[in-house]
């Protein structure tokens, strides 16, 4: 059974605006679960609800097993990184991390050894005494998190913990936040928007949209497999292919004709890493075809490039690794190869079309 | 503006309502009326001494008339010659009602004939917690019933005195004293004589008790102000406060003693002339008011 | 640049308010503590005062009813606070009021009512009496503190409550979050974050309960404080001393200067700005801890508004004479309606006009004071404090010494009444003002200025209305008090400017309760009144008065 | 001469804390700046100052060559966003984004045409009538972004606007301000905690650390030319090479002995996208080494993938581009080309080695 269930979970604000629809997830003891959806789709009300200062419209909320109806906040046994860091402002950094410790009646040298460490752990340790009004947003958003992860809680409840921090620190602190939840076994729900992220930390991700779940699965599945059209168009890229003559010959070419007959209004689509820009084909032993284009923008990202090829099949976006080893054409016409297995086709109700 | 006079008083609305409008009747004068609390008239009318905006000053006590002679201007009125003479104390002012010392006792708690009859039977300490008493230091008919037991029992006075003053409860102001008894918050209370009437007359199981080892009568007064802005008005004004008609209606509608000789008192009192009426000695006798003040503290303890 | 021009103005108009009407006046009555009788310069009166056992027991009472005022102030204060502004209770608007309405007590028979209660012979007490039960009575020191508390609680009540409502709601989950159950997360969290609106309304209640004369002295039985004494010593109608009495006047101005500037100190270092967006939610609470809410919460209201309970009941009652008689008639307010018009029209025209010159000069220090924290803004702050902690007797006096001959003659006005309230009230506005302003993180004024707003249009258009419900809770606080402010009009009305509270206190002094009392239920309903349309004024934001 | 130029920015708080060490940097007209630093660097009090909203401790900041010292912060004709999004709580959508057009006297019709595009431009259209505290964060973001892009200001400073904001929706609104930045001609201020993004958007970079300037460039110079370790590490990520035996061999296999022997104590890193996991040899004419090494860990982000691979020069990260299209060894010994242009060196004091 589930370490933590929410069960058909919805909940309105006021008559008329449902933030949650039917809301069902569970996660497991240990296990990392991720939220990824759009600014507004409803992770931080889920959140809270798990958390207990929302009160669900209907549905139900358990941990192994029983009921979280009636069970006040202060009881379940939560750490909860809030989105506006909600770092209490009259007390010190230390005093801060501490807090909780002390509700728990951790006894006091334990503390003055557990604070530091998470301190250290969120790289704040030389910044222990300062109050919070003296220190920059993202500081203030570490000692948020510091606070809910060193009272080593049942569950981990994370509001996007990172958005104020750069990449590096963000890098580091998820691998601390893995690696403590992994040591002690809790689970944890993270809320992210980043995509990258939700990929790279996650063992599974629920990606929500409007209130309701998209699909749930492993960062694979996500990626690779995503379910709905709305899944494939955010996390990650894609380039929607054109519907027209072009667009009908590339699919022929690929073996994809019957499958776009029997979906009338379907979506094709192809990620931008998966178009190769090459005179070459590649070498696998699938369907492949090539598209014939001209580069209109050119954008340089260090670890990669985007070309945006104006072609008959619509503006393609397509991703170049490496463009500072690997020479690009950054003008001109281009040939682009597509496989078979690189192009998704989505019915018309943004459901994923099997082949 | 003309024809008008300021007077300040200390007499309750419900007198100044009754009265005043009988003085506009019969003088054609406008009355314009500040009603203080007897010692506030004095601070109003000091603090206001450079430009004084009152012409007369009106039923005020005695002893604080004396003590601000400097404020006042001499006047006598017209029916001087009827005003009982051993009331008048002072040139700067006229004597205008007298005011009665006197026992209350709350009948529900006390049976009249039960109750204490001299001020020797009230220092008996059974009655601790039980007699009500305004506070010499604030009130002046509370000093003036501690000059009266001073008076009374001349050398032991301070003796006496401090055991009396074991058995007081006090309350906020000399007029709260007979609320105190009518509510049995105490069973006795040293208060004013038109004071307890009042009660009375209001049906309040309450008596009087007009101590027979001696009961203070002092004057309460009127008086003209130094430089107050109508003078004449002011002066008609004092002539007709002492008036005898005047002063009958005091005494019948009102319940409070006349000071002139002509003049009956109050319906249910015992006459004046009936009363052991003593010569309260002045505080001057006893060391001056500061010298009682301390003495007073200590033998109320504190 | 013209803000500073603005705000230069502002504080060089509240400099020579403070010296036109507060220190060339009071100063003169101050100074006069340092003259003996004769006129000789001296400082025999302070060392007599401190030289005597009785004041010093006096200055030790006080302190003991002040911090034991306090105490209960705080406690009743906040719990009604913390429950008004946290958990549904049912007819919240009617506590708030019930608050308000204890303010309104007027003077005198707040405590009388408490007498006749619980007194020696008081109906409540007799009537426990009879099924058994002995309760002591209310005079002592432990009946000046139950009343102090019943009496000052609304201070820190209607303080507090307005800050709670600001505090960020993510600060309170994430305690709890933590684990903390809501009593210590209101402790740990809620309390210290509005510290200094706790800190305001409790100073305001310190100062009321030292200052307050007529509740130890009518149930004190022996228990002096330093207010009686003064008052004694003021007021008595033989051996008054005038120079005595503004001795302990200044020792008592003194002390409360003291909790003043520590209570500045205090909070001057706890300054969380609230989180407006993030405003808590009211929690409907189940079981027996609704009824516990409920009953807490109406227990101090009704409680609170016991002395004016009575004095309605009481203004029904049949009198003969002051006598009251059993049954019920309008005796007592036939008696009031001759001349009633007047005082009314004057209690009105005074409090509105000193509560609209408050508001706009308050706000405006308050804003000055809170925002541009210089020395000279600081010292202005503390200045402020002066007509704060003056008895207002001092000031009537002094009022009728400076204004009765010289350059400007006054007395006798109505203008004298309304510049005596406006000066005494004044402190309150400006600390309410700065307190809601405190609250505000200076962001929001940033983000308009940033938009092009001048810093002053920044401030009238994001701040003022942010802060509006704080100016109207303060408003109606100066309504409320300037409606019964009675001890410097005493002094400065005369026939034409009577208003009702010196009506009252004058009848009550001609020991006609039932009269006073129903002038009293007459001015109640006047406040009420005017608490009722501040309601409906803000009637889609019904916590701004919370 | 610079549109912006800020010079010798210092700003201490308190007596010891300095949070600005002597900052230069000019920004021209129309160009979009970025300021790109650690949590805490500093990046939130330059900008505030630039507004004028902290008073610099020396230093002097210049409009076209006017001083702003004594310019009020109002009259400095800025948008800016707040990290803390500062939205007024008491005003609805609309009102919030049409409060700096009311300051400036646009016509009600104006308003009324501008606000709803703006709105539209942040993907807000739909809640203009709803108040801030019934919005989630990211939408409470937007609208501080909508209400310093609509007055079309002469300096836009963005403090992290969009940290709020999924990818999808961050790579949108940065076109969109950027298409407005240099439509109407504007110099923009952009704060960013996101190294990537940073590089997508920006004409310049500014690097900081710790107070003071690391490196100011473009995208390119900043990535391809790091001239600190700092920066080099920060921006991208790096493998340190560990000091040794394999590692002098390796710089002699790549011609780097002199440079190596020139700087004692410098450090050599190389970037886990120049790794190349290959059996064949790049194809470039310059110096190449091969790393043999085991794979020790794998991680999968959907477009890439990352092998953290166990070498003699101390663990490797290895970026591979593509994973579901190309066949990765996930366990076992690898080997990994290097050529030099892929090796950067940097002095012990950090400063980059010219080879
Ligand atoms: N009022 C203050 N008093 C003392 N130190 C302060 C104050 N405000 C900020 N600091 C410190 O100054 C440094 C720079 O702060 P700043 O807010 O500019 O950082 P930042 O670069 O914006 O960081 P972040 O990305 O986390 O928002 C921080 O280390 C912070 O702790
Ligand atoms: N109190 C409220 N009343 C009405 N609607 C609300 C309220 N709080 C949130 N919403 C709406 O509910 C939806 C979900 O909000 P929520 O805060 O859960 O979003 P989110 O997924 O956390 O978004 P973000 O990533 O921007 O923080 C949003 O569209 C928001 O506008
Ligand atoms: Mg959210
Ligand atoms: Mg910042």
């Amino acid at each position: 059974m589930a370490y933590l269930s929410v069960a058909n979970a919805t909940k309105r604000f006021g008559e008329t605006f449902t933030a949650l629809k039917d809301v069902s997830i569970s996660v497991e003891r240990g296990e990392f679960f991720t939220l990824l959806g759009p600014s507004g789709c409803g992770k931080t009300t889920l959140l809270r609800s798990i958390a207990g200062f929302n009160q669900l419209t209907s549905g139900s909320i358990a941990i192994e097993g029983r009921d979280l109806g009636s069970v006040p906040p202060h009881k379940r046994d939560i750490g909860m990184v809030f989105q506006d860091y909600a770092v209490f402002p009259h007390l010190t950094v230390f005093e801060n991390v501490a807090f909780g410790l002390k509700a728990r009646k951790v006894a006091r040298d334990e503390i003055a050894r557990r604070v530091p460490k998470a301190l250290e752990a969120v790289r704040l340790g030389a910044l222990a005494e300062r109050l919070p009004a003296a220190m920059s947003g993202g500081q203030q958003q570490r000692i948020g998190l510091a606070r809910a992860m060193v009272i080593n809680p049942q569950l981990l409840l994370m509001d996007e913990p990172l958005s104020n921090l750069d990449a590096k620190l963000r890098v580091e602190l998820r691998e601390e936040i893995r690696d403590i939840q992994k040591q002690i076994g809790i689970a944890a729900i993270y809320v992210t928007h980043d995509q990258e992220e939700a990929l790279a930390i996650s063992d599974r991700i629920c990606v929500m949209s409007n209130g309701h779940v998209e699909q749930l699965g492993t960062p694979q599945e996500i990626y690779g497999n995503p379910q709905t059209l709305f899944v494939a168009s955010f996390v990650g890229t894609i380039n929607a292919l054109k519907p027209g003559e072009a667009l009908t010959r590339l699919l022929g070419q690929l073996d994809l004709t019957n499958a776009d007959n029997t979906h009338p209004g379907a979506t094709w689509v192809v990620r931008p890493e998966n178009l190769i820009v090459a005179s070459e084909r590649a070498e696998v032993g699938e369907p492949q075809a090539e598209i014939t284009g001209t580069v209109s923008k050119y954008t340089y990202l260090g670890r990669e490039a985007h070309l945006q090829i104006h072609s008959d099949l619509g503006d393609l976006v397509v991703h170049v690794a490496n463009p500072d080893r690997t020479a690009v054409q950054r003008e001109g016409e281009v040939k682009v190869v597509v496989t078979r297995s690189a192009v998704l086709g989505f019915g018309a109700d943004g459901k994923r079309i099997g082949v | 503006q003309d024809g008008s006079v300021v007077i300040y008083t200390a007499h309750k609305a419900s007198i100044v309502d009754t009265l005043l409008p009988l003085f506009e009747q019969e003088t054609g004068l406008k009355a314009e009326v500040v009603k203080l609390g007897s010692s506030d008239v004095f601070k109003r009318a000091r603090a206001e001494a450079g430009a004084p905006a009152a012409d007369v000053i009106w039923s005020v006590t005695g002893s604080q008339l004396t003590e601000n002679k400097d404020l006042l201007e001499a006047y006598q009125p017209a029916d001087f010659d009827k005003v009982d003479q051993q009331f008048v104390v002072d040139p700067s002012w006229t004597p205008y009602t007298a005011v009665v010392y006197v026992l209350a006792v709350n009948t529900d708690m006390l049976p009249l004939d039960q109750a204490p009859k001299t001020w020797a039977e009230l220092v008996d300490p059974k009655w601790k917690g039980q007699i009500v008493s305004a506070r010499a230091d604030g009130s002046g008919s509370a000093m003036q019933q501690l000059q009266t037991v001073l008076t009374v029992f001349g050398d032991e006075g301070w003796d006496k005195y401090t055991q009396l003053a074991s058995n007081f409860v006090f309350s906020d102001s000399s007029g709260a004293v007979p609320r105190f008894v009518a509510d049995g918050e105490a069973s006795m209370g040293l208060t004013l004589e038109d004071n307890a009437l009042e009660y009375v007359q209001g049906g309040a199981p309450m008596g009087i008790v007009h101590l027979t080892d001696g009961t203070a009568a002092t004057p309460d007064g009127v008086a003209l102000v130094k430089g107050g802005p109508n003078p004449e008005g002011g002066k008609k004004f004092i002539d007709w406060a002492m008036s005898k008609s005047t002063q009958e209606k005091l005494a019948m509608d009102i319940g409070r003693r006349s000071v002139r000789t002509d003049v009956a008192g109050p319906a249910g009192t015992p006459n004046l002339s009936d009363l052991q009426l003593i010569k309260v000695k002045p505080l001057a006798d006893f060391g001056g008011v500061d010298e009682v003040l301390a003495k007073w503290r200590t033998a109320i303890g504190e | 640049m013209p803000r500073f021009n603005f705000w230069t103005l502002v504080l060089i108009f509240t400099w020579l308010l403070l010296l036109g009407l507060l220190f060339v006046p009071v100063g003169s009555v101050l100074v006069s503590s340092l003259y003996d009788n004769a006129g000789n310069f001296t400082f025999a009166n302070y060392a007599k005062a401190l030289g005597d056992e009785r004041i010093r027991r006096a200055f030790f009472n006080t302190l003991l009813v002040g911090f034991g005022g306090l105490a209960g102030a705080l406690i009743l204060g906040s719990v009604m606070a913390f429950c008004v502004s946290r958990f549904q209770i049912a007819g919240g608007r009617f506590v708030s009021l019930l608050a308000i309405m204890a303010l309104v007590s007027p003077p005198f028979i707040g405590a009388y009512s408490w007498i006749v209660l619980f007194g020696s012979a008081g109906v409540a007490r007799s009537a426990l009496k009879t099924i058994g039960i002995n309760i002591p009575t209310i005079y002592g020191l432990s009946g000046i503190l139950i009343v102090f508390s019943l009496k000052f609680y609304p201070y820190v009540y209607l303080m507090v409550s307005g800050a709670l409502s600001n505090v960020n709601r993510s600060l309170e989950e994430a305690a709890e979050g933590l684990g903390l159950t809501p009593f210590q997360r209101a402790m740990k969290i809620s309390f210290p974050l509005v510290l200094p609106a706790l800190s305001a309304g409790g100073l305001l209640a310190l100062i009321h309960a030292i200052a307050d004369f007529g509740t130890p002295r009518l149930l004190g039985r022996g228990f002096n404080v330093l207010a009686t004494e003064a008052f004694t010593l003021y007021s008595a109608e033989i051996g008054s001393n005038m120079s005595m009495a503004t001795t302990i006047s200044v020792i008592l101005v003194l002390m409360s200067m003291i909790f003043v500037l520590l209570q500045r100190y205090m909070s001057r270092r706890n300054v969380y700005h609230g989180n407006m967006i993030n405003k808590p939610h009211k929690i409907r609470l189940r079981g027996w801890k609704n009824v516990l809410a409920h009953v807490a919460v109406y227990g101090i209201g009704l409680a609170g508004a016991i002395p004016v309970i009575v004095a309605v009941i009481y203004s029904f009652r049949k009198t003969s004479g002051p006598v009251f008689q059993p049954g019920f008639a309008l005796q007592s307010y036939e008696r009031i309606v001759f001349g009633l018009g007047d005082v009314v029209t004057n209690s009105l025209t005074f409090s509105v006009a000193s509560v609209v010159l408050i508001v706009i000069v308050g706000t405006l220090i308050g804003c000055l004071v809170a925002r541009r924290t210089t020395l000279n803004t600081s010292i202005l702050d503390g200045a402020l404090m002066v007509p704060y902690v003056m008895p207002g007797i001092v000031i009537g006096i002094a009022f009728i010494a400076a204004f009765n001959t010289g350059p400007v003659v006054l007395t006798g006005t109505a203008l004298i009444i309304i510049l005596s309230i406006f000066i005494r009230r004044l402190p309150y506005t400006v600390r309410t003002t700065s307190s809601a302003l405190r609250q505000i993180g200076p962001n929001m004024e940033e983000a308009a200025i940033s938009l092009g707003y001048s810093p002053f249009r920044a401030f009238m258009k994001v701040t003022v209305p942010l802060i509006v419900p704080g100016i109207i809770a303060g408003a109606m606080l100066s309504f409320v008090t300037a409606i019964n402010e009675l001890s410097s009009s005493l002094v400065l009305y005369v026939g034409r400017t009577m208003t009702m509270p010196v009506r009252i206190y004058l009848l009550i002094l001609d020991g006609d309760f039932g009269t006073a009392a129903a002038l009293s239920t007459i001015l109640l309903l006047l406040s009420g009144t005017a608490v009722y349309i501040a309601f409906r004024f803000l009637g889609r934001n019904e916590q701004a008065l919370l």
